[in-house]
């Protein structure tokens, strides 16, 4: 099989799997997971396969592997749809099939409990979070599973959509993973939706998305009808083009085309990898499975935002205005979600947070121009950020577990405070968490986040963007300092509860993919390493810059390397790390906690301003101005000035002319001359057939007779 | 050989027969019996006009038989309310059958 | 054979109206037969016009199938029929959805023969417009379709039928009004109500005594605003939409669907057909103000369907807020009429009518399924229904989806085609209409939200009220629709294509 | 005179003798025999015209139908069958005056009438008229209409003479 | 052209000639020698009539196991000759209050109704009457003369048995005449012609082949429409004493008797003519008339034995059954089958000879098989009408 045919097949399995498990499986458990398991299985193979042939292909920047088919008619030409692999594409493709293969691998483990299928667990109850009745009263239905299987379906659907995206070769079918990502984003989000919370979290990440994608759809529209194609290679292999693009002050707000275009693609991911002003939404999603939000919030779809830019960065790169606006909502961003995350409780928030503000990182260091630093912190974050949350879900789990234990349904075991002293319990979850929490705050050498956190440090040094280099240092210090607290919260210390008590680890399922993830997490620094690093450098190939870096026609030259960079991200990072342990390794209780801000606790009022300034307006144009208003008011009242005005003249015509002059005159007198004559010639019926004929043949004979007499003259 | 007029005449006479028939006979039945006559000097003129026309212009045939047809119809339906009126006024004279005129 | 070979077009237009009389004749009470016999004669026409589709030769020019039957010579005018690629794709729109109307009509039980009879010239009269390429019998079936439309509504609605029957019909009618006297104007004008004669000669019709006194300049501008008046009221466009909620939501399951899936397109057809043929000029020169009342349609559509707790009303404004999309796709058309622009406009536009047709019916087919079952479509007393109907659930999302314009369903390659078309033409109105196209995301998710999602309403979990899953009737009416929009939305090449080529003939 | 001649008048006479007897008869019986006599003649002439199809279709519908559905019908209503009364009417004097006025007006119509004497063409070599009535009475372009209008009156009439004839006792 | 291929041409050449010779004129001649010949047919006619009188007597009484005449001549041969003498020396009664010229006149067109049949009959390729190209329906038109004389029969006989019994007659053959044209129309479109010469040209297959069903149902209507048992309802002995001829006696009575017994053997001719081929018998008719004669001869005389077979096999049937038999089943089957025949005719006669026997035959075995199934049904829902349901099948079994 040619590679270009598999990369076609690589997103198939999964939506294959999505239709099988919807039509025909979804009755059985067991068959509904493994044909999850299996087709993520079979895109992994072929993503590998793709990548390792990727990698043999000398300068795959210039013959990248791609393909394409006619698929859609436009005048006299054809929209084209296809695929191409280049560096970016394959290293991307790396990551995303390994974190989608254990996610799903996962996915088994955390949705089956372990237990016998019991009361709990039966046919016909409402889901998870739900109110139901029984017995006489009323109680929250503990985590049955009777939606397994449409689990793994929206799973696979999710793949197939984050495949889609990778393996695009233009713009459109891009969108089209997006949005399919954006479905099942919402599908998951709301998955528990018999919890409202669940069910509004839902809606506020598809609509807060929605908002991006409405922009991008825009962006995306200019781009078609300037450049007269969508495909990736077309658009910045032609030169002219580019060129067109790039002359200033040509739009709005002295945008260029290309700035223009590119800030609106650029809306779209803010959107989707939760960027301030839009980044209210990946907190409340965490209401989703954990799966759900290792996959979606961490590894895959919030990362396609940031793919998405990556993708477009020549375009981008054009206009120095956007640039500037990218580079300051990364560092914001950046910055803002980590001191939220230091006062967050719940263990998913927190790293849900944490990943706004390492998307701020990736965003910030495509601001300044190093999108291959911005593209390694993509893949590595991804690694570790899954780890994270499967670990976080390995956590919850094994609190559940106590949870069930004790019957205690009303501790919350997602609470941090809930926890600690879960080491001994849960020992391998406990380790990995802290391979990624490590990796997380960047902990010096060793980790895959240092590296990448660093080469983004010393980009912003080295271009000399020195606000950027600052804030992001701050905020990479705030990072380790949450990152320690939450593993001296959960895991360090004595058990704060009965539940922490008798947590207990996960089964395999669930464990092995921790593992294989903190290989990752810890190894995939080591093929990043800048040349000129000392010591290390050179050890091993900067494999990762000379690769990625070929994906545009030229290379971006490697910063120079400089001790400054390196020395405050070794500080922010081991200070951050000790900062937090020294803390909060006595804090026993929420109210102990400094950091319990309540501005900082309310995400700084967003929602709130949002509800206000947003939501509520929008409801109150709906349902008041447009229906109520306008709708029932204007436009119909008007239309109802018309009955009576029609009816007063219709009554007017009835009573004054038809009344008195058409019926009584006319149509009456008529009738009665009918009468009259018709009462004369009654006798004439005597109901005898023969004297009727014999009348009508002698007025026959009579008429024929004179016709003949007086017309023919016989 | 035969002129075409002989026929006519001949059709004209049978058709003037059963105006006889129909008007002067007190028996519903014998007016049907009269009713056919005269629909049978009209297939006579048709066959006759077919034959004295272009012959290989059909219409005079087809007419014909479609006559056939009525003829049946006719003769169905009006011998079948002759015996419902038979059944009902255990009579068939014409003349005492005047419910028409209610 | 030969017969319906020759007269193919004719055969599938007057089928039904001939079933229909059959349908008379049969015996009453029969209601079972009656069913079958309406579903058995729509299919007749289904099956007829796949063979029109398979016989329709898109690289031709002009109309095929054409055939000229004398109708009123007195007048000019002749039942002069045929289709091209757009009338084509909306044929085969209503002869595939009316049987699954009919389908979705087997609940009816109360004088399912007048039903049924009414359905099938519903059937024709829509037909008529789309086949007729004579102005006259375009008016003829015009307002044909309106009757059958009127009763159904009026005799087998719900609690407020009287009225939204009556608004639909005197408001459809006082729209053509100017219509047919435009049209007659033309009749007298040419001496023929051929549309392609007058095609040919109105639009460069130039006269220095002007018609009847007045210059020509203004009698074309009075003319073309009667043809989009008439139009627009049944798109509908605002701010001629108010009529659309309460038909809609007022109207019997099927009748909704029907009314969504093909007679909106009525008026968009007649745009396409007569408008932009007939007045270039002056279509390119009012084209700002038509996009203005599309785009206002488009988002004033989303905000009203937002703003609904009837689930029906909902759903029937969101019919608002898409026809918005082809009228939009419409006047960009116009502003540019033969650029490339222009064309991916047009294409978008028709091809939003036709997936509009698939989406809408399946939508009001599922609120009609629930509506149903519970006798009620306030959203306020649905709520958390999933886990009691899974199936029907799944398939109100995924449909909910295809309206929603979801990517790799339908109606995402029309609406993007149409803000890709628009957007170098009128880019104000198409940015702006981007807020509709986002608050159509809210009112589905709020759909969604009401009906399925949230704490389970334990009203219709127990006892009488129980809520019984989606049956298989009705999983059959949808299953068409589904794959239709899937395979829309993955493939489109084989009816984009067809529509292109007309689009590109065309104009 | 040639022998055609004879016959036909042969023929004739004896047919207006026997539709003569049909209208004058007293017993119905008798007359509708004659009328059997009436209708033969008729077949005959058609047999002299050259139709034979419709000669022995008068055969198989008349004599075998028509004719013997009136011998029924007589015999249903039997108490006419030995009615002895008069059988015509009271105005027969007038019925007679009006047929034989009805006669002279149509022999005198046909009088001045030039084709009058129009005597037989010949039949061309090879033409079947069977075959040719065949084709037209189906032809879509000839006579299959009014053919399949007829069908539908036949049937009409059946569905409508057992339901007028059933008795509901 | 000589006597053994052509006698009937060569003996009217010679009597014409003879005659023209004397001096008469050629019209007349002609004329005269047609009327010779009907003459002799008859007379021929007539002496197969005796026979068959003597046939169908020890035929029945084989049948019933007896031997039948035997006295008289060898076989009893001169049996049927001793008969007629009887009938002809019988007093001749005519009742009191009857129609004499009806009366007379009935057994007359009876005979005369069979004896015009013969007209069209074609005993041999070059000897038949006359080729009428509306020879199908012919048949049809004298079997309403047969009906004129039982009603007449019936009503001037002024009894009621004999009025009853004519009414019956009358009203089965009415009725049966339709699928009786529908089936003979079956060979008509077989063959593309109503002509009788022409139908047995086109039997390369006989068309009992192609169209039993068609066979069949023309038999049934042939023997409705001749009366005999099952359909014997005018004559029913024990009912009706002798039917319509009840009044009759004498030669009267002998001409309704012999005019029964030749349409039989004439029917059985059709029969013979329209489905088996008529005087062809694999070449043998091209040879001489003086073989095909006999050939037709016997399949008439084939058909008028199965005639008898079934009449001396079946019950009589109740006049309403028999009605009902034919206007619900018959008269639709034999419509049924002369549709489906048509159409595959039409989709199949140009292709092999193979196809479209078989077509043809398999199209008949379908309907064929439909309809016994149809009456199986119709016949066990009728039973268990009248019995109630029937017991279970396991009950009955009795373990």
């Amino acid at each position: 099989m040619t590679t270009e045919t598999l990369i076609w097949l690589i997103p198939l399995p999964p939506a294959l799997a999505f239709f099988l498990i919807v039509l025909f499986t979804n009755k059985s458990k067991a068959l509904s997971h493994s044909v999850g398991v299996g087709a993520a299985i079979l895109s992994f193979l072929g993503s590998m396969v793709v990548f390792f042939r990727a990698v043999s292909v000398e300068h795959l920047g210039e013959h990248p592997f791609e393909s394409s088919i006619p698929w859609m008619p436009t005048g006299d030409t054809w929209f084209n749809i296809g695929v191409l692999i280049d560096p970016l594409g394959a290293a991307v493709l790396f990551f995303v099939s390994i974190t989608i293969f254990m996610i799903f691998l996962y996915s088994v483990g955390y949705h089956n409990f372990g237990q016998p299928a019991g009361d709990h667990d039966r046919k016909g109850l409402p889901p998870h979070g739900a109110t139901v009745e029984e017995h006489g009263h009323k109680h929250v239905v503990p985590s049955v599973e009777p939606m397994y299987s449409r689990f793994f379906a929206f799973l696979g659907l999710f793949a197939f959509g984050m495949y889609t995206l990778v393996v695009s070769d233009n713009l459109l079918t891009m969108f089209v993973g997006w949005e399919i990502m954006g479905l099942c984003s919402y599908l998951l989000i709301g998955f528990w939706y018999g919890k409202p919370s669940a069910r509004a979290a839902a809606i506020k990440a598809f609509m807060t998305t929605r908002i991006g994608d409405v922009f991008m759809l825009l962006g995306i529209g200019l781009l078609y009808s300037v450049a007269g194609t969508l495909n990736f290679r077309e658009i910045f292999g032609n030169e002219e083009l580019m060129h067109t693009l790039a002359v200033p002050g040509a739009t709005l707000f002295g945008l260029s085309l290309a700035g223009l275009i590119a800030l609106l693609l650029f809306i779209g991911t803010v959107g989707k990898s939760a960027q301030w002003p839009l980044h209210v939404w990946l907190p409340d999603a965490m209401e989703g499975p954990t799966p759900v939000s290792a996959m979606i919030h961490a590894a895959t779809m919030v990362s396609a935002g940031v793919h998405a830019v990556i993708r477009m960065f020549p375009l981008l790169s054009l206009d120095h205005n956007t640039m500037g606006v990218v580079a300051f909502i990364g560092t914001f961003t950046a910055i803002f979600a980590a001191t939220i995350a230091v006062a967050q409780n719940d263990i998913k928030r927190v790293l849900a947070y944490s990943t706004i503000s390492q998307l701020g990182f990736m965003i910030a260091a495509l601001g300044i121009g190093a999108y291959v630093a911005a593209a390694f912190h993509l893949i590595t974050h991804a690694f570790f950020k899954a780890l994270l949350f499967l670990g976080s879900g390995s956590v919850i789990h094994g609190m559940e577990h106590g949870v069930l234990h004790t019957g205690n349904h009303s501790v919350d075991p997602q609470d941090m405070f809930n926890m600690g002293g879960l080491r001994n319990k849960m020992p391998i979850t406990f380790w990995t968490f802290v391979i990624g929490g490590f990796a997380l705050s960047g902990f010096p050498l060793i980790t895959a986040g240092f590296w990448s956190k660093d080469e983004i440090l010393a980009d912003a040094w080295g271009h000399g963007h020195l606000v950027v280099f600052l804030t992001l240092a701050l905020a990479a210090f705030m990072t380790a300092f949450y990152t320690m607290r939450q593993i001296t919260l959960t895991f360090l210390g004595e058990p704060r509860t009965k539940e922490a008590e008798h947590a207990q680890e996960t089964p395999w399922t669930m464990t092995v993919p921790l593992m294989v993830l903190s290989i990752f997490a810890v190894g995939y620094g080591w093929v990043g390493i800048p040349e000129d690093f000392p010591v290390l450098g050179g050890l091993v190939p900067n494999w990762f810059h000379d690769f990625v870096g070929h994906t545009l026609h030229e290379v971006p030259e490697a910063v120079e390397f400089s001790w400054a960079p390196l020395l405050t991200s070794l500080g922010v990072a081991l200070g951050g790390l000790f900062l937090g342990w020294f803390y909060y390794r006595n804090v026993n209780s929420a109210k102990e906690d400094f950091f319990q801000i309540a501005l900082l606790k309310n995400k700084y009022y967003f929602d709130e301003a949002y509800d206000f300034v947003f939501v509520k307006p929008a409801i109150w144009l709906s349902e008041v101005f447009t229906y109520q208003w306008m709708d029932k008011g204007a436009i119909d009242g008007f239309l109802h000035i018309f009955g009576p005005t029609t009816g007063g003249i219709g009554g007017f015509i009835r009573n004054y002319i038809d009344l008195p002059v058409i019926n009584k005159f006319i149509g009456d007198g008529s009738a009665d001359v009918v009468q009259w004559v018709g009462r004369s010639l009654r006798p004439i019926q005597s109901g005898r057939i023969q004297q009727y004929m014999m009348l009508s043949l002698v007025v026959l004979v009579v008429i024929g007779g004179a016709l003949l007499y007086f017309l023919l003259g016989l | 050989m035969v002129p075409l007029s002989w026929y006519l005449i001949f059709a004209a006479g049978l058709f003037s027969l059963g105006l006889f028939g129909v008007l002067a006979r007190r028996n519903a039945v014998a007016i049907l019996l009269g009713v056919e006559l005269m629909l049978n000097a009209v297939n006579i003129n048709l066959a006759a006009f077919w034959r004295y026309g272009t012959i290989t212009n059909m219409a005079g045939q087809v007419f014909a038989i479609i006559v056939f047809a009525v003829a049946a119809a006719e003769v169905a339906v009006g011998l079948a309310l002759v015996i419902s009126v038979y059944r009902r006024h255990n009579t068939v004279v014409a003349d005492e059958i005047d419910m028409l005129k209610w | 054979m030969n017969f319906i070979n020759d007269n193919l077009l004719l055969v599938i237009l007057f089928f039904p109206a001939l079933a229909a009389l059959v349908l008379l004749f049969l015996p009453a009470d029969e209601n079972k037969l009656f069913r079958w016999f309406a579903l058995g004669a729509s299919l007749v026409p289904f099956i007829l016009s796949i063979g029109l589709w398979i016989g329709f030769d898109p690289n031709a020019a002009g109309y095929q199938f054409e055939a000229n039957y004398p109708w009123y010579e007195a007048l000019h005018s002749s039942l002069h029929l045929g289709v091209d690629g757009l009338s084509l794709t909306m044929v085969m729109l209503t002869t595939f959805l009316t049987p699954l109307a009919i389908l979705a009509s087997f609940s009816i039980k109360e004088r399912v023969k007048a039903y049924m009879m009414l359905f099938l010239f519903l059937e024709m009269g829509m037909l008529g417009v789309f086949m007729s390429i004579d102005l006259l019998i375009f008016f003829v079936f015009w307002e044909i379709g309106l009757v059958p439309m009127y009763f159904l509504i009026n005799q087998w609605g719900s609690a407020n039928r009287n009225y939204a029957s009556l608004k639909f019909m005197i408001y459809t009618m006082g729209g053509s009004l100017g219509l047919l006297l435009a049209i007659q104007m033309l009749g007298v004008l040419f001496q023929t109500y051929d549309l392609q004669e007058i095609t040919a000669n109105w639009s460069t019709y130039t006269s220095a005594n002007g018609i009847m006194g007045i210059p020509v300049g203004t009698v074309k501008t009075i003319a073309f605003w009667a043809f989009v008046i008439a139009f627009a009221v049944k798109v509908p466009l605002w701010p001629f939409h108010t009529w659309l909620p309460d038909a809609h939501t007022e109207a019997p399951t099927a009748g909704s669907m029907i009314l969504a899936g093909v007679l909106l397109k009525l008026g968009a057809y007649g745009f396409l057909r007569l408008v932009l043929p007939l007045y270039p000029d002056e279509a390119k020169y009012f084209a700002g103000a038509l996009a203005f009342l599309a785009t206002a349609a488009i988002v004033f559509g989303a905000f009203g369907s937002f703003g609904q707790t009837d689930f029906k009303r909902l759903v029937a404004y969101s019919s608002v807020n898409h026809m918005g999309f082809v009228v939009l796709g419409i006047a960009a058309a116009a502003s540019a009429i033969g650029t490339p622009d222009a064309t991916i406009a047009l294409n978008g536009a028709i091809l939003q009518m036709f997936n509009h047709g698939l989406s809408a019916a399946g939508m009001f087919f599922l609120v009609g399924v629930i509506y149903e079952r519970t006798h009620t479509r306030n959203l306020e007393e649905f709520g958390g229904l999933f886990p009691l109907v899974p199936v029907y659930g799944g398939i109100l999302i995924f449909t909910s989806m295809a309206s929603l314009g979801l990517p790799g369903l339908n109606g995402f390659i029309s609406e993007f085609l149409v803000v890709r078309g628009s957007l170098p033409l009128l880019p104000v109105y198409t940015a702006v209409s981007m807020l509709g196209l986002l608050m159509t995301g809210a009112y589905i998710l709020k759909g969604i939200k009401k009906v399925l999602h949230g704490p389970l309403n334990e009203h219709w979990a127990h006892g009488e009220h129980k809520l019984t899953e989606i049956n298989t009737r009705e999983i059959l009416i949808m299953a068409p629709l589904m794959v239709l929009i899937l395979v829309i939305g993955i493939w489109p090449a084989w009816i984009l294509d067809v529509i292109n080529k007309a689009v590109m003939m065309l104009f | 005179m040639t022998i055609a001649q004879i016959i036909f008048l042969v023929v004739a006479g004896a047919t207006l003798g026997s539709a003569f007897m049909v209208v004058t008869s007293r017993n119905l019986i008798h007359a509708a025999l004659w009328l059997v006599a009436t209708l033969f003649g008729v077949a005959v002439q058609y047999a002299l015209l050259n139709a034979g199809f419709l000669a022995v279709v008068q055969v198989v519908v008349y004599i075998g139908a028509i004719a013997i559905l009136f011998i029924f019908a007589v015999m249903l209503t039997r108490k006419e069958i030995r009615d002895q009364g008069p059988q015509l009417n009271s105005s027969w004097w007038l019925s007679a005056t009006l047929s034989v006025v009805t006669f002279g007006g149509l022999v005198g119509m046909l009088w001045g009438w030039k084709d009058m004497a129009h005597t037989v063409p010949d039949i061309p070599p090879g033409f079947d008229s069977i075959s040719a009535l065949g084709d037209a009475l189906v032809s879509p372009d000839a006579f299959v209409l009014p053919f399949e209008v007829a069908s539908i009156l036949l049937l009409a009439a059946l569905v409508g003479a057992v339901y007028v004839a059933f008795n509901r006792k | 052209m000589n006597f053994w291929t052509d006698p009937l041409k060569m003996a009217a050449d010679w009597l014409t000639g003879l005659l023209t010779g004397w001096g008469m004129p050629e019209g007349v001649a002609v004329g005269l020698a047609a009327f010779l010949g009907i003459f002799v047919l008859i007379a021929i006619l007539m002496v197969i009539d005796i026979f068959l009188v003597w046939l169908e007597r020890k035929v029945v009484a084989r049948f019933q196991d007896r031997i039948g005449p035997n006295r008289l001549g060898p076989f009893g041969l001169i049996q049927p000759f001793a008969d007629i003498v009887k009938l002809l020396i019988k007093e001749d009664i005519t009742p009191a209050n009857a129609d004499k010229v009806v009366y007379n006149l009935a057994p007359i067109l009876s005979m005369m109704s069979v004896l015009i049949l013969w007209a069209i009959v074609p005993l041999a390729p070059q000897i038949l009457g006359i080729d009428l190209n509306v020879a199908a329906l012919y048949i049809i038109a004298t079997g309403a003369i047969g009906t004129l004389s039982i009603i007449m029969a019936g009503w001037s006989s002024n009894n009621k048995f004999a009025l009853l019994g004519a009414f019956r007659q009358v009203a089965v053959m009415v009725s049966f005449e339709i699928p009786m044209v529908a089936s003979l129309l079956i060979p008509t479109v077989l063959a593309g012609s109503m002509g009788m010469n022409k139908i047995i040209e086109a039997q390369n297959i006989w068309f009992v082949v192609l169209s039993p069903l068609g066979a069949l149902i023309f038999m049934i209507a042939a023997i409705a429409e001749l009366g005999r048992s099952p359909f014997d309802m005018g004559e029913a002995e024990s009912e009706l004493i002798s039917g319509y001829n009840v009044e009759y006696s004498g030669m009267k009575f002998g001409m309704f008797y012999a005019g029964e017994l030749l349409h039989a053997f004439t029917f059985g001719g059709f029969w013979g003519i329209l489905f088996f081929g008529g005087y062809s018998f694999f070449g043998l008719e091209d040879v001489s008339p003086f073989l095909a004669i006999p050939i037709l001869l016997t399949k008439a005389v084939i058909g008028y034995w199965i005639i008898m077979w079934v009449k001396y096999t079946m019950m009589r049937i109740r006049i309403d059954h028999m009605l009902a038999f034919n206007w619900k089943f018959l008269t639709p089957l034999s419509f049924v089958l002369l549709m489906v025949t048509a159409l595959v005719h039409v989709l199949f006669k140009d292709t092999s000879p193979w196809l479209y026997g078989l077509s043809m035959l398999g199209s008949n075995l379908i309907l064929g098989w439909v309809v016994i199934e149809f009456l199986r049904r119709f016949s066990r829902a009728e039973r268990e009408k009248l019995e109630g349901h029937a017991k279970p099948a396991m009950e009955a079994a009795g373990h």
